[in-house]
């Protein structure tokens, strides 16, 4: 079991936005995460990239604790994530944007620049290289020289995934990566993370279209008020009697 | 493509620095004297550096109208070094090397002058200081001279007559310890207490630019001095006398103050808390030689309100650089003016019978004032 | 005993000046999260154009004070119409607001130095007949309890304004929040443009006591406000009125007593910008602010 | 020839200052670079000048050790100052660094060994214009090359979303505390440098409005790119005499203008009179 999540409960004010939040993400699987508005999605994922503390509970990746370690360890050990806001560099262009995601991964040392080693050009050739490949997998390698800012709405989603690629991780944790997007983005995304499946990347997606996640997912985990409803099969949750309600209200 | 960038910016800055190229037009040698007037007429001195400003148009007009066709005329040369010593520099170096003045009077801050000067004394261009009292400003070269009594000279001689008239035993301190002057006037008095055997009571300080002295007082107040010594310039000195007064610290425990305190402004803004006061300075208002009375009205009514002791020393600068430039025979032999400069004894100013010492500092003696039905009066008379 | 009740007196008497200074400072931040450092410039102002008035028209100071108010309050109208409203869409408006600013104080502080001159300059004399008082060995002017009213009853006025008129009451909602206010139909431009009205009036209001009472205004009077004025704010919380009040009073307060027991002013202002310092680390919200310094 | 000497003998200081207030805005640019508004490096070119100046005079030390030393002290105290102060954020951060550099100056106000009110009078005038322009010179080289260099990418990431650059493993609260130091020990050799070139430094010299200044040639120059605050600073700086040979009376005027220009261009040049000079984006930033 790559990550486990164990009794999560963290609370703004009064209000208890998770609620001993338990569930565990197998390696490669893509695991859904869905619930209505309010239920504590982004929450737990802030949680579970370093952002946010938890008042309780575990989280293990690999059975080692990680719920207390900041966000630049926990993207350290593999986790990269997007943001439901889309928080891209606008003053950077797109290759630079996934430049800057490389941190992690790219030397660029002071040094060798410092003293024009040929070394340092190789290498930096060899890292934009790269970058592009990131901008190509999504789709928008002939926008690498503009500025995020003046991206299109389906363009800066993609850019966001193609920066958190950059970072070559274990897991790859998506919120809402495909809201407001039209048929054509929707299907290429699913694509995607369907090809980054396959190559063993294991993705958390938190997404409000229902026929996206059930066809994408393999297990999903239902969160309503900050409390886990249930996690299995798509098939299984389709039918949870919870799920409706929490869904379509009480009358079905 | 980058460095093709950093060309068009580095050309930009150097056209502008070309732009500003030197005008060195040199006036007809003899008839003219060029005096570069470096003043603050903004930042923190803008107040003094305006009144100096007065005190050599006044001058210069005056001797310019005397001068006739054959006689020497001044061309006084105004910049503004803003109270900051780099733009100071700027304005000697544009003096010394553009204008090619015959000499320098000012600056008004004795920090601006200690760094100015030093480039004037290199470039053997006579400096007259009319404002600088700091220790040392003279002993920067044989070029630098000041017709500004040192707190030395003056703040003894305060003391000494204080002393003697009003048999003073114990005082309190009060004094700026964050402006260059009044500290150079705290240490003058200290030294001159401890020499006149008067006891210190306590020390208290103040910021530039502070209005509230409630505190302070209050504690002083409770002391019951003989006297309270202040050093401060003229905006705080009349913040100083009212809060005094209005705290109920009596007539019967005077104030004594320093070069600071000699303006109009003192007994305009303290009002009738202003009576009594002790001033020891360097210039007499109310003296009755012709030169100063002369002086003194024409400044009222071309300026609207009577000089300070800034303008007069500057008004006095004026006059004894036409003094240093006629006996030196030349208006622009920059060595002969200083030559003659330094000889210059018993010449008669506003400030009285004025010569300069061997170390080329202000000789002439000083006044203690009091202010008495709202007129400055010499102390004791 | 008198001696501390005296220094109580004066403590009371600066700090409830401060206090109205802050109240103007802290109303523009807690609106618009704007350091508004042209503040202390409109305090210069308004001193010099009240005594102007005085002076140059004869008027008395009862007239005066009201129109140098009110002048001070167009002048928070320019301010905010040119340095501020333009940078409104602007991603880095924080930022740029507060260059903005700078650069107005400096444009502010060269037009007083222009037109009144450099000199430190007064009110007339018998601008308002103050007899002193001494209960007890302790001396109080009938001007410093005046002033200490005078500012009282316009901070009074201003948490009333907040609290019970409309405009007050939209001024608080788009402090709260400018998109939910935008939402709800306030004309959010309109409002703010009030805000520093109110808040440039106040400045001027506090530069006019200031003025009367030191005798003694001149073109950088607002500087020697201006860094105390910040630490009020900080200490009574950004944004918050009643803070903004008790912050002022805590300061006039301590910087007295800091005076009255080490007699070194200067250490009374390294006091002022520790206690500042301090508060920001560790109490960022103040004494009675709302908690916005370290958001992500 | 002549026309070259006589330039130098009249604007020979302006150079030198030029050169200095390009070097001290180059120490405010590389904390600006990562997003943290610092009001506080005119104090650390404080206490860099005054360490310097103390070490020469008191100390007869050699004046490159003298003023290498009085950097890195600035760098040491700005790592003891960053810490806890890189927690704050926009507005907060100024006023924390602007209370610190008051108490500098205050410090040096009050202390003996600093010279008091006074100031340090007496420093020999050992820096030339050759070092000044060399220093400058391979500041800007290394900041160019600090842009391309892991150190810079983090920088930018930090000024543009500092939640997002953690989210990719930036280590925020290091990375500002570096550009915060790399800003002190740039503006503390700065100071040094200055210290040594005016015979007296004074405790004013450090205050609020020096840090506001470098501020503004930042923001007028550009801070998009290392030689957007040297234009500033050349401009600002030669400001005053350009109005000086123009013939703009002395006084108000002059302050007036430096206002109005800042004001305009905070309105209508975002990124600075660098971005008029080129139109690609990284200089220019994209267009609001």
């Amino acid at each position: 079991m790559l990550l486990e999540i164990v009794g999560i409960t963290k609370t703004f004010g009064g209000i208890r936005a998770l609620d001993g939040v338990s569930f565990s993400v197998e390696k490669g699987a893509i695991h859904g995460l869905i619930g209505p508005n309010g239920a504590g999605k982004t929450t737990l994922i802030n949680v579970l990239s370093g952002t946010a503390k938890p008042m309780e509970g575990r989280i293990l990746l690999e059975g080692a604790l990680i719920h207390s370690l900041p966000p630049y360890k926990v993207a350290a050990l593999g986790i990269a994530r997007t943001f439901q806001n889309i928080r891209l560099f606008a003053g950077m262009n797109c290759v630079e944007n996934v430049i800057a995601g490389q941190h992690l991964k790219a030397k660029r040392q002071l040094l060798p620049r410092l003293l024009h080693l040929p070394s340092a050009n190789r290498e930096e050739r060899e890292y934009r290289d790269k970058a592009m490949a990131c901008l190509k997998r999504v789709g928008i390698e002939h926008r690498a020289a503009i500025p995020a800012g003046y991206l299109s709405y389906g363009e800066r989603r993609r850019l966001e995934i193609a920066r958190a690629l950059a970072l070559e991780p274990r897991i790859l944790l998506l919120d809402e990566p495909v809201a407001g997007m039209r048929r054509r983005g929707i299907e290429q995304v699913g694509g995607l993370i369907r090809s980054l499946a396959t190559q063993g990347m294991t993705i958390l997606l938190i997404e409000h279209n229902m026929k996206f996640v059930m066809e994408l997912c393999s297990r999903i985990t239902v969160l309503n008020f900050g409390r886990v409803i249930t996690t299995g099969a798509p098939s299984e949750v389709g039918r949870h009697p919870q799920v409706i309600e929490a869904y379509l209200g009480a009358e079905a | 493509m980058k460095n093709e960038r950093f060309r068009k910016g580095y050309r930009l800055i150097l056209v502008l620095i070309l732009m500003v190229s030197v005008r060195s037009v040199t006036f007809a040698a003899g008839q003219e004297v060029k005096i570069g007037a470096a003043l603050s007429m903004t930042g923190a001195a803008a107040a003094y550096g305006a009144t100096q400003k007065n005190g050599i148009q006044l001058a210069s007009d005056e001797i310019n109208a005397a001068a006739g066709s054959d006689g020497i005329k001044i061309v006084p040369l105004f910049d503004d070094d803003a109270s900051v010593p780099q733009q100071g520099i700027n304005v000697y170096n544009k003096f010394i090397n553009a204008d090619r003045v015959a000499l320098i009077i000012g600056p008004t801050l004795s920090n601006t002058a200690q760094v100015t000067n030093r480039i004037a004394q290199q470039s053997g261009v006579p400096v007259l200081a009319i404002s600088n009292t700091a220790k040392g400003i003279t002993d920067i070269g044989d070029y630098i001279f000041r017709d500004s009594l040192t707190e030395a000279v003056v703040i003894p001689n305060t003391i000494r007559v204080a002393k003697e008239k009003l048999g003073i035993k114990k005082v309190a301190i009060l004094y700026g310890d964050d402006d260059a002057f009044t500290k150079g006037g705290y240490d003058a008095f200290k030294n001159a207490l401890s020499e006149a055997g008067i006891e210190i009571l306590s020390e208290m300080t103040f910021a530039k630019g502070d209005r509230n002295f409630s505190p302070q007082l209050t504690q002083l107040k409770s002391l019951n001095p003989d006297a309270i010594v202040v050093s401060a310039l003229v905006e705080e000195a009349s913040g100083i006398l009212s809060q005094a007064r209005q705290l109920g610290i009596p007539a019967t425990v005077p104030i004594i103050g320093g070069n600071g305190f000699n303006s109009p402004a003192l007994i305009k803004n303290a009002g009738e808390s202003a009576e009594g006061v002790i001033v020891g300075a360097a210039w007499n208002m109310t003296s009755t030689n012709p030169l100063n009375k002369h002086f003194v009205d024409a400044y009222t009514n071309r300026f609207g309100s009577p000089p300070d002791q800034f303008a007069a020393q500057a008004y006095a600068g004026v006059y004894i650089a036409l003094e240093a430039v006629k006996k030196a025979g030349s208006a622009d032999n920059r060595k002969a003016i200083r030559e003659a400069m330094a000889q210059i004894k018993d010449f008669d100013t506003v400030l009285g019978k004025f010569s300069f010492t061997a170390g080329r500092d202000a000789d002439h003696t000083p006044v203690v004032q009091t202010v008495k039905g709202g007129k400055f009066v010499v102390f004791g008379e | 005993m008198s001696l501390l009740l005296q220094q109580l007196v004066n403590g009371l008497f600066i700090g409830s000046v401060y206090g109205l200074f802050a109240v103007g400072y802290t109303l523009v931040f807690g609106v618009l999260d704007i350091l508004n450092m042209a503040h202390a410039t409109v305090f210069t102002l308004g001193g010099l154009v009240a005594l102007w008035l005085v002076e140059g028209s004869g008027m008395s100071i009862w007239a005066a004070f009201p129109l140098a108010v009110l002048f001070s309050g167009l002048l928070g109208l320019v301010l905010d119409r040119v340095a501020f409203a333009p940078l409104r869409q602007r991603s880095d408006t924080y930022f740029s607001g507060l260059i903005s600013s700078i650069a107005m104080a400096i444009i502010f502080e060269s037009a007083a130095l222009g037109l009144f001159g450099a000199h430190t300059v007064r009110f007339p004399p018998n601008t308002i007949k103050t007899d002193i008082w001494r209960i007890e060995g302790v001396t109080i002017t009938s001007l410093q309890v005046e002033i200490v009213l005078v500012a009282l009853i316009l901070m009074g006025a201003l948490s009333l304004f907040l609290h019970r008129t409309r405009t007050g009451k939209a001024i608080r909602a788009v402090a709260e929040s400018e998109r939910t206010a935008r939402l709800l139909g306030i004309h959010v431009d309109g409002i703010i443009a009030s805000t520093f009205f109110v808040s440039s009036a106040l400045g001027g209001a506090a530069g006019i006591l200031f003025g009367l009472y030191f005798d003694a205004l001149s073109p950088d009077m607002g500087r020697s406000i201006e860094l105390k004025g910040l630490a009020v704010i900080v200490l009574g919380g950004m944004g918050s009125i009643p803070g903004a009040i008790l912050g002022g009073l805590t300061f006039g307060l301590s910087e007295v007593l800091t005076v009255a027991v080490t007699g070194k002013s200067n250490l009374r202002d390294a006091v002022a910008f520790t206690v500042l310092f301090a508060v920001l680390l560790l109490r960022p919200e103040g004494l009675l602010g709302r908690r916005r310094a370290r958001e992500v | 020839m002549a026309f070259l000497m006589h330039f130098f003998a009249v604007y020979g200081n302006l150079v030198n200052f030029i050169g200095i207030n390009a070097l001290m805005a180059l120490g405010l640019y590389v904390t600006l670079s990562a997003g943290q508004l610092s009001l506080g490096n005119a104090a650390f070119a404080g206490i860099g000048g005054y360490t310097a100046g103390i070490l020469t005079m008191q100390f007869h030390a050699p004046y490159i050790l003298s003023i290498t030393s009085g950097a890195m002290l600035s760098g040491i105290v700005a790592v003891l100052i960053g810490l806890p102060v890189l927690r704050l954020r926009g507005v907060f951060l100024a006023m924390a660094t602007l209370s610190f550099g008051e108490v500098v100056r205050i410090a040096a106000v009050n202390l003996t060994i600093t010279g008091g009110a006074q100031g340090l009078v007496g420093i020999p005038n050992k820096t030339t214009t050759g070092l000044i322009f060399t220093v400058l010179a391979l500041t800007g080289y290394f900041m160019a090359k600090l842009r391309q260099s892991r150190i810079g990418w983090s920088f930018e990431s930090i000024r543009e979303d500092e939640a997002a650059a953690a989210s990719l493993g930036v280590n925020t609260t290091f990375y500002k505390t570096v550009a915060f130091t790399i800003g002190a020990i740039i503006s503390g050799l700065a100071g040094g440098m200055y210290a040594h070139l005016n015979f007296i430094i004074s405790p004013g010299e450090f205050g609020f409005s020096a840090a506001v200044q470098l501020l503004i040639y930042n923001i007028v120059g550009g801070t998009r790119i290392w030689y957007g605050p040297l234009l500033g600073a050349t401009l600002l700086t030669a400001l005053p005499e350009v109005l000086r040979g123009i013939g703009v009376t002395a006084g108000p005027i002059r302050m007036c203008v430096n206002g109005i220009i800042l004001l305009l261009v905070i309105l209508f040049l975002p990124n600075g009179l660098i971005s008029l000079l080129s139109r690609s984006s990284s200089i220019a930033g994209p267009r609001p």
